[in-house]
């Protein structure tokens, strides 16, 4: 590790994982339906534009955007609407989602696009094409990207943060993205420069991905203004907040957006599909997923098209018969799969299968907190998950968020995964900033 | 008893202070003396014989006086009465013993801001007869006394090895090779004691309640 | 006449003779109102103004009753001297500092009965203090209570967070803690020379 | 379906754990402290080996009662109560009647750590406070010292460890025997006293050579001799992470400046820095005691505050105080304020303009 | 606690309005009264409280001077160390047939462990040595420092002290001093307790002010002494 490469203050160093990181990005067999959830972004569900039995091409528009803060679908396969209907989504809740049958006869790769100048686009024109690909943060928080490109009336950006970090354990998605798709990327970087109006934009690798950052160097064309930055590896280093701290030394406001920090930050892969569809013409209806874990007999960088059902997706992977646990993400902030029904999603970054022997490294007894102060010195916010984890166990939640800053938690799990006590603090936090909204809302 | 109906009859008064309304364990009033003098038994005896003493007497004039007292300057009154008799109680223990008078220190006239006795004053002497309200002072009385021997036996047992040293009654425990627990008499054993008998008494009335509860069941 | 050096009378009674942890003066509010840390503090000033104010007050009266040669009338006129002037001090905030009597207000009728401030100046007479010792005597009870009631404090509100055994609960742990503080500050023995 | 609904359990992230737990962290200093009890059962003989038996099974015992009659199950296992009596036995002196460690193990146990509801919730160290009781109660017993070393210590115990339990231990037999021994082993001359009471207590200060100072060859409590092994067993814990080097690293160093200015105004009386931290419990504080993580404050800084703050007391204490030795006094005093401490110091939260109060 | 009390007080804070005739008469008429009971109180106890000191003090002298029966108190006044003229009281021990057996003599030190000590002790001005001591006020920690009144090997110090005074009498040949416990027995030594060196300093310091001050006072007026017999 560099000492000298820029980084944050605290955070911790799982093990990395990255088996799958050599591994190129092939297609996975196409899937006979598909199940395109509505709401797969944060903001206003889209709404659908087709009905029961209509036929659709790949790529076609079946649902228009909800709103400012929403983005449209785009069918991942060529078939027919088998229904407009509810489905399970990853959080185990029913929403409304469109299932496409797909057409085993038709060509799987044509897709439906047509190609538009780019450079003829204002800003704001700019900015509706992008919302009109239907990219949203593809590094798992799957925020519309267009919205991100809106700077705020009254504020400025002075850089954009190419976020290639990927400092999730195991997920390898953005490194294979960097690798392979070095131009897509600069497509996508000079897009989001010109929407933003940013004079600059840094792309942030984490100093562990020497093929990735080589690749970027490559790509970044002479004159550009465009810089690769190569970061400690850390985590959470791939956190806006932590990025803003990393690259230019400014921190985001508590309770504010990286916008007042002068900053816009995309993920490498989010640009990338950029990159390619805006000019194309086209919206999102594939990305690349990382398959690993010890528990899984065919790990790799998967090209899959959005609404595979995760049944298709494992029973191409295969589960060896050690695995216990299904997660949608990666190991420290990704979720617990509860149903293999759940299609893919445009947020999911990867799925990992993981053995007991790779979840359970310690003993799983619960001690009470002996205020070893490990938290606090992992947690990159700054704040003392030790006491607000007392405070929570004691169901004080009010205290929690008034002189705890509970609002700042970040939900990395930093916290949880040095505590040698093995409280399960960010699950307090989520409890609590959840009963606190309850609250809130009966009021 | 407190969850009794109608007036308390005349034993109710006199027992209460004794246990269910102990000013010490109970109420924890009077704090400050308990915890300073209660290094020796004698020096609980004296305390609490002194207290009693200022109980009943401010107890007696406080009742007696109750309708000539005009509201607005009864605090006033009731400590001018009470600071009258504490200073009697310091001269006839200086008369008595100056060795008593040395180890009670301050105490004896810090009596005058002990809780217990205006809180006596005010919640029940100046609203009740003199009979009763001297029968409730021996009660409190002897209340408090007990709580300052309960601390007084153990820590002059443990600190000393003896029972009621420096008097003529003075017995030896454990002999003369008994290594004194010297903290005892020190300011931490009597917080300890103190806080240890709390929670010995805590545990009895928790255990009791559990009883009550199995036979309410059977 | 005591003769006793200004900075040993203060470091005696702020630490080796804390007036609450060896003096045993002021438990009752040192077990009550010192569960929160901003409360424990405004306590602490508040007994300590009143602590200065009862001070001279009783350095007046003893020379007064000494003069007089009505020793026996002491403790009636030190309770009721100190009394009036806590009243006064009360009267007197509220006019001109409301802020100040809404901070320490609801305290100051609670320190009339602690048996520190009656206790600090029945000490001064015994160990015949002049005016000056008598103000650093003060100033140093005031601030020994105010140290043991702020360390109190923050161990109860870490104490708050902690499984204490029902039967512990309450004053019973309290007086546990005071115990150990109390042992502790033994440490600091002969310091004050 | 079992095998896919066991596959599908719901967990909450982060999904994988660092290994060490805190039966890991505590069987470490146990690992640490064992080379400094194995020297003091070597310098100290039989005495030592029962004194450290006695109090280690004593707060075993004390805790697991404890926890039955709370009703919760025990807590033995977590090697925290271990520590806790190992501590306690090597801050007694070697001659410690065994009743009266046995007692101060119960005192310790139970009124710091049991009534607070146990491991992570008391205020204050239990092994030092079990200590404190014991200096308050039997100041005669705790200050009877025993030269290292002592010829025969292997196959005869000192005549006070099986003092009867609530009796006083016989100073003059303990006296007669170490001269008895030592006249047999050729050596005549004994002080009775500890480095550290030497130089205090003196009427012309007398100071021990760092070399035997560090050895570990001199008179003292069973554990706080052998200055070199507490250093091993401090680092070793440093090196895996398991001590917060900021304590010992500020207690040592305040300690260091503040009795460097002394000894700077007056090289006659007051003892050299070097003295200062290699005589008494100053070592063995820092390293096992003052590190306690319980007891001691989270935030850095306040960490580095605490450790002066205890450094700079045992040195007040230690020049100008009644007591010989003010470690453990010191480190108490430290613990009580940590909850303070931890309150003033607290780092300012991320994006956050106005610090806040962290008061636990 | 307090809240009963404060509950009281409360109440007591409002200043109502109901003329406040009746509560002057109280007030003046309850201060009176007290005043009276306490002056009856205190001429009542106020000679029995002064025999009681002085009842302490002289069964203090005869425990110090063995043989003696009677006793005469006598006020004498020397310089100190400052030159300052600082009045003492001495207690002449007589036996039976009325010869001197002795002087009981103050001494007190401020800076004990807990405050002031205070002790009497014995002199032979015939041997020049002090032949005992015993504690008046100690308020040294229990179990520790307060064995200065009971530590037999420390009393042991008293029990022949010599204490010769120089040659023109006007000084005390050598000083009494301190000494670490077992490393005494030096002309005017005192060994102090181990594990209670304060308070044992506090004694010698004492000792040798008051020696120095009193002593020579005492030869000068020998005579006197011995003469005025009771």
């Amino acid at each position: 590790m560099n000492s000298s490469a820029k980084t944050f203050r605290h955070g911790v160093h799982p093990p990395e994982c990255k088996a799958t990181a050599d591994a190129a990005v092939t297609r996975i067999p196409w899937p006979d339906e598909v199940v395109v959830l509505l709401s797969q972004h944060t903001g206003a569900p889209a709404k659908a534009t087709v009905v029961k039995k209509q036929q659709v091409v790949r790529g076609e528009v079946i649902a228009e955007a909800g709103g400012f803060v929403s983005v449209p679908m785009h069918a991942p396969v060529t078939g027919t609407v088998s229904a407009v209907d509810l489905a399970l989504n990853p959080r185990g809740e029913l929403a409304p989602a469109i299932m496409i049958k797909r057409d085993p006869d038709a060509d799987p790769e044509a897709v439906h696009g047509s190609p538009r100048d780019v450079d003829g686009l204002s800003a704001e024109e700019l900015i509706k094409a992008v919302q009109d690909t239907g990219v949203v943060g593809l590094g798992g928080a799957a925020f519309p990207t267009h919205v991100k490109m809106k700077v705020p009336e009254g504020k400025k950006i002075d850089t954009v943060v190419v976020n290639g970090c990927e400092c999730e354990p195991y997920l390898t998605t953005d490194y294979r993205v960097m690798v392979e798709q070095a131009d897509k990327i600069i497509a996508g970087i000079r897009i989001a420069l010109r929407a933003t109006g940013a004079p600059q934009a840094v792309i942030a690798v984490e100093n562990n991905k020497p093929a990735a950052i080589e690749a970027m160097m490559r790509a970044v064309p002479a004159g550009a203004p465009i810089s690769v930055c190569s970061l400690a590896t850390k985590y959470p280093q791939g956190a806006e907040k932590m990025l803003s701290t990393a690259i230019l030394n400014r921190e985001v406001p508590s309770g504010g957006l990286p916008s007042d920090a002068g900053m816009a930050c995309f993920n490498v892969a989010t640009l990338a599909q950029l990159g390619e569809l805006l000019p194309a013409g086209r919206g999102l209806i594939e990305r690349v997923i990382t398959i690993t874990g010890g528990g899984v007999e065919r790990p790799g960088n998967y090209l899959m098209p959005l609404g595979a059902p995760l049944r298709h997706v494992m029973e191409f992977a295969g589960i060896r018969p050690d695995a216990r646990k299904i997660i949608n993400g990666g190991p420290m902030m990704g979720a617990s799969v509860a149903s293999l029904d759940v299609p893919l999603t445009k947020g999911t970054t990867g799925l990992l299968v993981l053995r007991d022997d790779e979840i359970r490294t310690g003993r799983l007894e619960v001690y009470p907190c002996i205020r070893c102060a490990r938290c606090v010195d992992a947690c990159p916010v700054f704040l003392n998950p030790s006491a607000l984890g007392l405070l929570g166990r004691k169901a004080r939640y009010e205290d929690m968020a008034e002189q705890y800053h509970l609002y700042d938690c970040i939900e990395c799990g930093c916290c949880s995964y040095v505590c040698p006590s093995n409280i399960p603090l960010v699950q307090y936090f989520r409890i609590a900033k959840a009963m606190l909204r309850e609250r809130s809302a009966s009021k | 008893m407190s969850d009794q109906q109608g007036p308390p009859s005349s034993m109710d008064v006199f027992l209460r202070g004794l246990w269910q309304e102990n000013p010490v364990f109970v109420m924890l009033l009077g704090t400050c003396p308990t915890l300073a003098v209660t290094n020796k038994v004698i020096n609980c005896f004296a305390m609490g014989v002194s207290v009693m003493f200022v109980l009943v007497m401010s107890g007696l004039l406080i009742s007696l006086l109750r309708s000539f007292i005009p509201k607005q300057v009864r605090i006033a009154s009731f400590i001018i009465i009470i600071a009258t008799f504490v200073t009697i109680v310091d001269y006839a223990i200086q008369s008595i013993s100056l060795d008593l008078y040395d180890s009670l220190g301050a105490f004896i006239q810090l009596i005058v801001v002990n809780c217990i006795i205006l809180g006596r004053a005010e919640a029940f002497a100046s609203k009740n007869g003199p009979a009763k309200s001297m029968l409730d002072a021996v009660g409190m009385g002897l209340g408090f006394t007990f709580a300052l021997l309960c601390l007084g036996v153990i820590r002059e047992a443990l600190g000393n090895g003896t029972l009621m040293m420096d008097t003529p009654f003075e017995i030896s425990l454990f002999g003369p090779n008994f290594a004194p627990w010297s903290i005892m008499i020190l300011p931490p054993g009597g917080f300890f004691v103190l806080g240890l008998e709390l929670i010995l008494f805590a545990w009895l009335r928790k255990r009791r309640e559990q009883r009550r509860a199995q036979t309410a069941q059977a | 006449m005591n003769t006793e050096s200004l900075p040993s009378i203060f470091i005696n009674t702020l630490i080796v003779n804390n007036f609450v942890l060896s003096m045993f003066l002021g438990i009752c509010p040192f077990l009550g109102v010192s569960s929160k840390k901003e409360t424990a503090t405004r306590m602490g000033v508040a007994v300590t103004f009143v602590l200065l104010v009862s001070s001279v007050c009783a350095y007046g009266i003893n020379i007064v009753l000494n003069y007089i040669g009505a020793p026996y009338l002491t403790l009636i006129c030190y309770i009721a001297v100190i009394a009036a002037a806590v009243q006064l001090v009360e009267m007197v905030i509220k006019k001109y500092s409301p802020a100040l009597f809404r901070a320490l207000g609801i305290f100051l009728p609670l320190i009339t009965t602690n048996c520190a401030i009656l206790g600090l100046a029945l000490f001064q007479t015994q160990k015949g203090y002049n005016f000056v010792q008598c103000l650093v005597y003060a100033l140093g009870a005031g601030g020994g209570f105010t140290l043991a009631l702020i360390i109190m404090a923050g161990m109860r509100e870490k104490l708050e967070l902690a499984d204490v055994p029902d039967i512990a609960q309450g004053a019973a742990i309290t007086l546990i803690l005071a115990g150990i503080l109390s042992l502790a500050f033994m440490g600091f023995a002969g310091l004050g020379g | 379906m079992s095998a896919e609904s066991r596959l599908l359990e719901i967990g909450t992230s982060p999904h994988i754990k660092a290994p060490e737990d805190v039966r890991d962290i505590m069987f470490n200093v146990v690992l640490a402290l064992l080379p400094v009890t194995a020297f003091a059962v070597w310098s100290f003989g039989l005495s030592a080996l029962l004194l450290l038996a006695v109090t280690t099974i004593t707060c075993i015992a004390t805790e697991h009662v404890a926890c039955l009659l709370a009703g919760k199950p025990t807590t033995i296992r977590d090697w925290s109560v271990t520590i806790t009596g190992l501590i306690l036995g090597l801050t007694l002196p070697p001659g410690t009647p065994l009743w009266m460690a046995a007692l101060g193990s119960v005192f310790g146990v139970v009124i710091t750590k049991s009534l607070f509801g146990g491991l992570g919730y008391n205020c204050f160290n239990p092994a030092l406070v079990g200590r404190a009781f014991l200096q308050i109660s039997f100041p005669v017993a705790i200050t009877t010292w025993v030269p290292s070393g002592l010829p025969g210590r292997f196959t005869s115990l000192l005549p006070s460890t099986l003092t009867a339990p609530f009796m006083n231990m016989d100073t003059g037999a303990v006296g007669a025997y170490i001269e008895k021994a030592l006249a047999a082993g050729g050596i005549d001359g004994w002080s009775g006293a500890t480095p550290l009471s030497m130089w205090k207590f003196a009427d012309t200060p007398e100071f021990e050579s760092t070399l035997r100072l560090f050895s570990g060859m001199i008179p003292g409590s069973t554990g706080e001799t052998a200055s070199w092994l507490i250093l091993v067993g401090g680092f070793y814990l440093i090196w895996r992470n398991m001590m917060n080097w900021r304590i010992p690293t500020g207690m040592l160093g305040a300690a260091f400046l503040l009795s460097g200015a002394f000894w700077l105004t007056d090289r006659a009386a007051y003892p050299s820095p070097v003295f200062m931290l290699f005589s008494g419990g100053l070592l063995f504080g820092a390293m096992f005691m003052a590190s306690d993580m319980v007891a001691s404050p989270m935030t850095s800084l306040g960490v580095w505050v605490y450790g002066a703050f205890i450094g700079v007391v045992t040195v007040i204490i230690r020049i100008k105080g009644a007591l010989p030795e003010g470690v453990m006094f010191a480190i108490l005093l430290g613990n009580a304020l940590s909850p303070l401490i931890n309150g003033l110091t607290q780092p300012k939260t991320y994006g956050v303009k106005k610090k806040g109060l962290f008061r636990i | 606690m307090t809240t009963q009390a404060q509950a009281a007080a409360a109440p007591a804070a409002q200043h109502n309005s109901g003329g406040s005739i009746p509560m002057l008469r109280t007030l003046g008429g309850l201060a009176l009264l007290s005043g009276c009971l306490l002056s009856l109180v205190y001429q009542g106890t106020n000679e029995r409280i002064a025999r009681n000191f002085e009842a302490r003090v002289r069964d203090a002298v005869f425990e110090l001077l063995p043989g003696a029966t009677q006793q005469k108190v006598f006020e004498f006044s020397g310089s100190d160390e400052a030159g300052k003229d600082t009045p003492f009281t001495a207690y002449a021990g007589y036996d039976d047939t009325g010869r001197l057996v002795g002087v009981a003599l103050e001494a007190s030190d401020g800076n004990g462990y807990g405050g002031e000590i205070r002790f009497l002790y014995g002199y032979q001005p015939d041997t020049q040595q002090v032949v005992g001591m015993k504690v008046l006020l100690c308020k040294e920690t229990p179990g520790l420092g307060d064995r200065i009144k009971t530590d037999e090997a420390f009393l042991d110090n008293f029990k022949a002290l010599e204490v010769p005074l120089a040659d023109d009498a006007s000084a005390l040949a050598h000083p009494l001093a301190y000494a670490k416990p077992g490393k005494g027995g030096g002309p005017g030594q005192i060994e102090g307790i181990s594990g209670a060196t304060i308070s044992s300093k506090a004694v010698a310091r004492a000792m040798h002010n008051s020696a120095s001050l009193m002593l020579p006072v005492i030869r000068k007026h020998l005579s006197e002494l011995q003469e005025n017999k009771p």
